[in-house]
């Protein structure tokens, strides 16, 4: 028996066609229905919260999972990332209200998704911050002056526009990855490499 | 006689006994060290978090993240051998955890000039103490060679591409445009032809173990993570229905020489014992 | 000028029905658009992830805000907590699988998505635990074998009955709460009084 | 002459000066406290977050959470008054955040056998203080009378009551059947009537400041967060731009009976400084 | 098997062997404390340095001064007998030393309603603890009443009196005015006819004793150290050759009382297994 | 306008006026720097003891030691002249004395492309400092050249050597077989033909200032006390009256490379405000 | 064989006499040789450093041993305090400069051969001090100006009249004292008890 | 005025007769009287405990005083030590009981007068100690067992052998030295060169 950690929302729609693409699939699983586990086979599915996923893996709940680069650099589980599954392509990065300059004398206001990204950033910057974590919405952060600038996932980048914001500095890209854990990996791994394998087909 | 013994304990002293047999002698830690004694290899220790309290001296100390250095500091004489075994609490904060815990760890070292024989022993230590602790569970023991892996791991981004191999990120070591061959290594699981990149004793060392141990002993080259300390063997033992590596060990001149004991060789293994309370509940 | 945070999501909604009852609404609010913020007369209004409505208002961002009590249970900001909406009722409790049974003697894994007021419950019960924090999808922790018990709002419990988890123990009830800062409260009180009295009325 | 004087500085300065021209003598924290000396009044400092280290001497020692505990330790005649200002930094976390800030705190204490009059200099002071700070913002003084509500807190529940008075938290109290009079005091901002139910003195503060100072001087019942420790007036300063409050005082009797000094009366405020810097953006 | 047992770990498992036999079960300390769960019983530790460290959670934390305490904030039901053993390191400052070492300590505690036989119970297991580390040397367990001295120190200079009576100081008694029974106490070494003076349960208990081990158990009031914590049997065991107390223990209701165990009866000793490294030396 | 200014204010005040006149723009410390970053330079410090504690985020940071290190840590462009002046407190164990002292410190650096007229400004300002704390009594700055030094001090025995050189010690010098060169410089007070033994530029320097401040400068290699870090001038400022020098400081272009910052420049001091107290009970 | 440890010196000398008088002594134990220990019987006598006896005594290397009550206060020895031998009687005392005054504002300067009796003394005046630990000849410290007091031992006072100095408080009187080991005196108690009947006699 | 620190005792007496001898005396210094403080000219001298020279010198009480290198060592005050006045010459040893071998299993016990000496050698040599301080008579602690070896200065080594001790490591050779508070040199340099220059003249 595997088990197989997807993360709920946009990004897991993607990865779980990327899935049946590659010939695994869970009756069910894309209903809209309260059912939390899906068996197929000697296979085990189930979703979580995207932030969730590296914690199932790397306790060994789940053997192997799908996880955003984000929340991976965020998080740093000592897991294994064995496939770079393309899927959700964007990047990370730091943007300021249209106009903004960093009179370094005074800390910087940080709003943030992923304090630990945004402090290792400012860090290699030697720049002194205050971290505010938010959960979403980082936009509303500097328009409504809660910060001075934010640390945000930035894909076309026209949510910021709209809100007058503009990228500074687009220092990381990210995607979902296959990640495993270390010990499921040695004793499971005839069947991650044939998925991997399946998956990796394009 | 009923000592009550914890499962820790219980473990601890079976491999105690084993230790002793093959001619080990017992390390205790009489004191506790100061912090800047561990200070100067943080990224030997394998949590960043290190316990500090003060001294009615006023010395800043550290309560004993690792046994290891505190051996090595005792090493005079570096042309002789030194075999010992440690069974000691050490004090960490596990990964993902926001708080110190209490850790039994059991361990060799085999300090001095090292032969083929020794390195061989300490492996086949290795294995013998995880089906101790595996007790009928699968178990196997990865192993690489450090050496071969710092002779492909170049340039500033040396730090990324080395994370990149122990999450046998292959995707990421091409965006880091890292060696081929290392790339190779990281590709392919207990690649045997890899082998022929090695020194002969190695290749030695590791088709001996390939052909004793078959199944138990993988070469896995994700099992390189220090490059500094480690120039050798390294290894990392895991037991069916652990989430983590319960052993791990390999052979660190690299951390000698930089303790002061240039041209000395190690080679040693540490296992966490706080582990084996979880395979009860299986 | 008045800024007030809405907690997204379906508690948010049911919130701003509220505040459309008592004659505030912001054209385009509930429409499903990108805009961040809505200016009515003098009154501004924006949606914001739960979990920071919190942080809104203790740092003057919003003058007043909306919050689910766990939220504040969790966060415990310093903030007027000015009036019970009554919207969202539900309650905090200890669930496990059926028939769980704790023998003490080793440590109890609790998952929850709030540390605090998990760690708050147990130390009262003099129990110690270890905690891990999840963001969601809680049932599945001790399903999969990842903890003992979980810590989470519970309304019906028929997710957990469909699990075969059971609640142990409700220890605190829940519902939505209007939060001022306590610095705008003193000068901005006639207006934050009268929002008040309005939503109060029934 | 050029001082670069930061705005803390500056702002500090002109407080000294204030304070000292109305009798109050300086003072000066010439050592750290033993951390014990805190650990007895925790619930006294505004954050649970301590400073501590060893000194070689091997003493554990805390880094100044507070500067009026001190004072109050050095009171040695209770029959005298004492009227003392200081301007210190004090070390605390930041509500939310998660490490330690250096805080230039001013504030003043009055100690010793206490008339009407020196609370009212007091409170004045405190107006002066926040006139000062606000430059033309508006501002407001909240006070209540600690001694009234604690006749009305009773029971197990008292500590979740009061959390609920400070949060004017009026639903949470009917929950907890609190006593209607707290309830009532709750509801009504500004709550003159209340003043009904105040000893004479205290009403007579109350109605001398409310005339004297209209809007600027209001009764708000959740200014109450303490009843170990204050017993009559409580009081906390607000300046419309700074989101938090930037004056907090009150009267402690009860805090000076804790610290051995049994029937002396104490009145004082601290200003916390770090906030004043935000104004500038404004 | 050959586990190469230090003396110490040799002794703890002789002694957890003989206790569990007893009907006493294992107590693990599973977590460290925080700092001030032990500053509210400064005085009930035998050493004023406290091991202190922080949390990464930010806790200030205590390393294991007392076992005693961790055990008692553990018992819930206070009308059920409760008996544990323990065999865990505790981090002290020794007397005279500048520097925290780890010290091996086991101990029993018996804790809930007891009766004469339970502390009966108590007093032969520490006879007994006594008679293994003796091994062939001469031992001595000297017993005294908390409970009488209490009666007997009285005023402001109680502190001093009865630091005099663990000094077996007569002229500094006299000096301080003491209660003249307390100086007969003091005076007179196994003071037999003091038993009379005794509750009619304690005199029993002593007569029994000192009938049962004659030369081996003896009354000594100098034993007395804490009336606070300590209120009926208190007793210290002595090695010949070792130069301080290995065992001390005693009946300790008040130390209960004080963390909210009020009516629960408890006693228990505790065995300070560092010592008996030296008895080799001999 | 009354601020109650302590003799440290005042002198901090004046000296503040100085810089700032000078060009030199105040830097302030923001934040606690963690432990370790002074741990890489700790025989820069002047004392052994750092304050150390723990942040609730789990980091070991320290209270300053010496503001130097972050201001050079806020260096970026090595390119441009840095003109810094502080006024902040410091956290040392004095000398002798077993707890650790807040100390006012108050100094300049100049950090980058460094020309002769800036090295000048610094001893010029030094000199100025000296001259207003000394307010008329005596008072002389020591310098020397560490360079020179460097190039004299040899072997394995360098550190010792170096100690008997900050102490006179020539009879020490003599035992070590120290340089013959460097003997005569400690053996001659206020040595000027040593000058030419200098680099043109230094020799102008010190002649000019010989000249320019006859007795109140003088050539003394007694200065030198660390060769690692200092390269070129080194000078000390004592007062009369005051047992130790107030002010110390000089070229540390060898801890820039240290911390990074290789091929920059730079020279400052630092003046122990502490010590000003004492003069007035002369 | 029981074990005795003298102090040297004036004090060492008169409670010798004592030990004669109580029919005690090895012989050539007062000549002046370097002979340092003399047996006699099953008695061994010593000399050692007034400030070692409590170490000898409570590390058990001495059974029994003489001490001032200073240096017992100053060390706190864990140690029986059997009998006091009334020889050597004086006192502790502050001392400072005739006209003395203690403005308070500033750290006290104290020059004293007993640091912890000086530290315990002035903590319980509150009063926040610098401790000058010196070997002796405390008088000067004063004179030059080292110090502000000194805390000294006080026999007659005619020392310090004659350095202008005067006695400010005379807080503990002083003797010699007979120690006893506390494990000793268990096995040697009849030993033990035998010495101080014979002393005690006058 | 310059005021000098002469140490107490047989080194005192050698070092006053070198400074006789260079032509500074002062009237009844050498008498045995309760005078502590010899005026001469505008030179003042005084004698002090051995160990306490530094702590007067280092504070500038006096401007220049005569120490053991040992006490220099331990105390390393911040001073100039302009001279060796080569009187009492001797060493610091280490020295245990004839045919001691050190099994470096266990802690050695070390006793000694000079804590901080004793630490550093042992430091050097990587051994684990405890330290065992006393006043004096260091021979007796290994006879008796109260230490294993001593850590103290040796001249001829004659009471060492006369104890059945032997010297381990003879690691530094000791010294009457003068040493000068650093400030005061820089104010008085030319009195303090001249009693220099007299001094070293032979």
């Amino acid at each position: 028996m595997i088990n197989i950690a997807f993360p709920k929302g946009r990004l897991g729609k993607k990865v779980y066609a990327l899935f049946e693409k590659a010939g695994f699939s869970w009756p069910g699983m894309t209903d809209d229905n309260r059912k939390l586990v899906f068996t197929h086979g000697d296979m085990r599915a189930f979703w979580v919260k995207p932030f969730d996923v590296p914690v199932y893996v790397e306790r060994g709940t789940a053997d192997i999972g799908v996880a955003g680069k984000d929340i991976l650099l965020e998080r740093s589980p000592d897991v294994y990332e064995l496939l770079d599954l393309k899927a959700g392509a964007c990047s990370m990065a730091v943007a300021a209200p249209q106009g903004f300059r960093d009179n370094s004398s005074d800390t910087l206001r940080v709003a943030t998704e992923f304090p630990n990204i945004a402090r290792k950033y400012f860090a290699s910057q030697g720049r002194d911050i205050d971290i505010i974590t938010l959960r979403g919405s980082l936009e509303l952060a500097p328009i409504l002056g809660l910060s001075d600038v934010i640390v945000d996932i930035v894909e076309t980048g026209t949510t910021l526009r709209e809100n007058n914001l503009c990228v500074i500095d687009r220092f990381q890209s990210l995607s979902a990855r296959l990640i495993a854990n270390k010990s499921s990996y040695k004793f499971k791994e005839d069947v991650i490499s044939m998925i991997i394998r399946r998956l990796a087909v394009d | 006689m009923d000592y009550h013994f914890s499962p820790e304990e219980f473990f601890a002293f079976s491999l105690r006994d084993i230790y002793s047999r093959q001619g080990y002698s017992l390390f205790r830690m009489s004191r506790f060290e100061e912090y800047d004694f561990y200070a100067g290899a943080k990224d030997f220790l394998t949590s960043k978090h290190v316990l500090t309290f003060s001294n009615p001296d006023g010395r800043l100390m550290a309560l004993r993240p690792d046994v290891t250095l505190s051996i090595i500091r005792n090493i005079k004489d570096i042309h002789q051998l030194h075999k010992f075994y440690y069974d000691e609490k050490v004090y960490r904060v596990p990964h993902g955890a926001d708080a110190f815990r209490e850790i039994p760890q059991t361990g060799i070292e085999c300090i001095g000039p090292l032969g083929l024989d020794d390195i061989k022993e300490v492996i086949a230590l290795a294995l013998e103490t995880l089906c101790v602790i595996a007790g009928g569970r699968r178990y196997v023991l990865d192993a690489a060679h450090a050496g071969l892996v710092a002779s492909l791991v170049n340039g500033d981004k040396g730090g990324e591409i080395l994370k990149c191999l122990c999450a046998k990120n292959v995707h990421g070591l091409r965006t880091l445009n890292a060696d081929e061959r290392l790339i190779r290594l990281a590709e392919i699981p207990n690649n045997l032809e890899a082998l022929s990149e090695f020194d002969e004793d190695t290749e030695e060392l590791m088709k001996f173990f390939s052909e004793e141990f078959g199944q138990n002993f993988r070469v896995d080259f994700s099992t390189v993570n220090n490059l500094n300390y480690y120039n050798g063997l390294v290894f990392r033992g895991f037991v069916e229905g652990l989430p983590e590596a319960v052993l791990s060990g390999g052979q660190y001149d690299g951390l000698l020489e930089a303790r002061g004991l240039a041209g000395c060789h190690g080679v040693g293994f540490a296992v966490n014992l706080s582990l084996v309370r979880r395979l009860e509940h299986d």
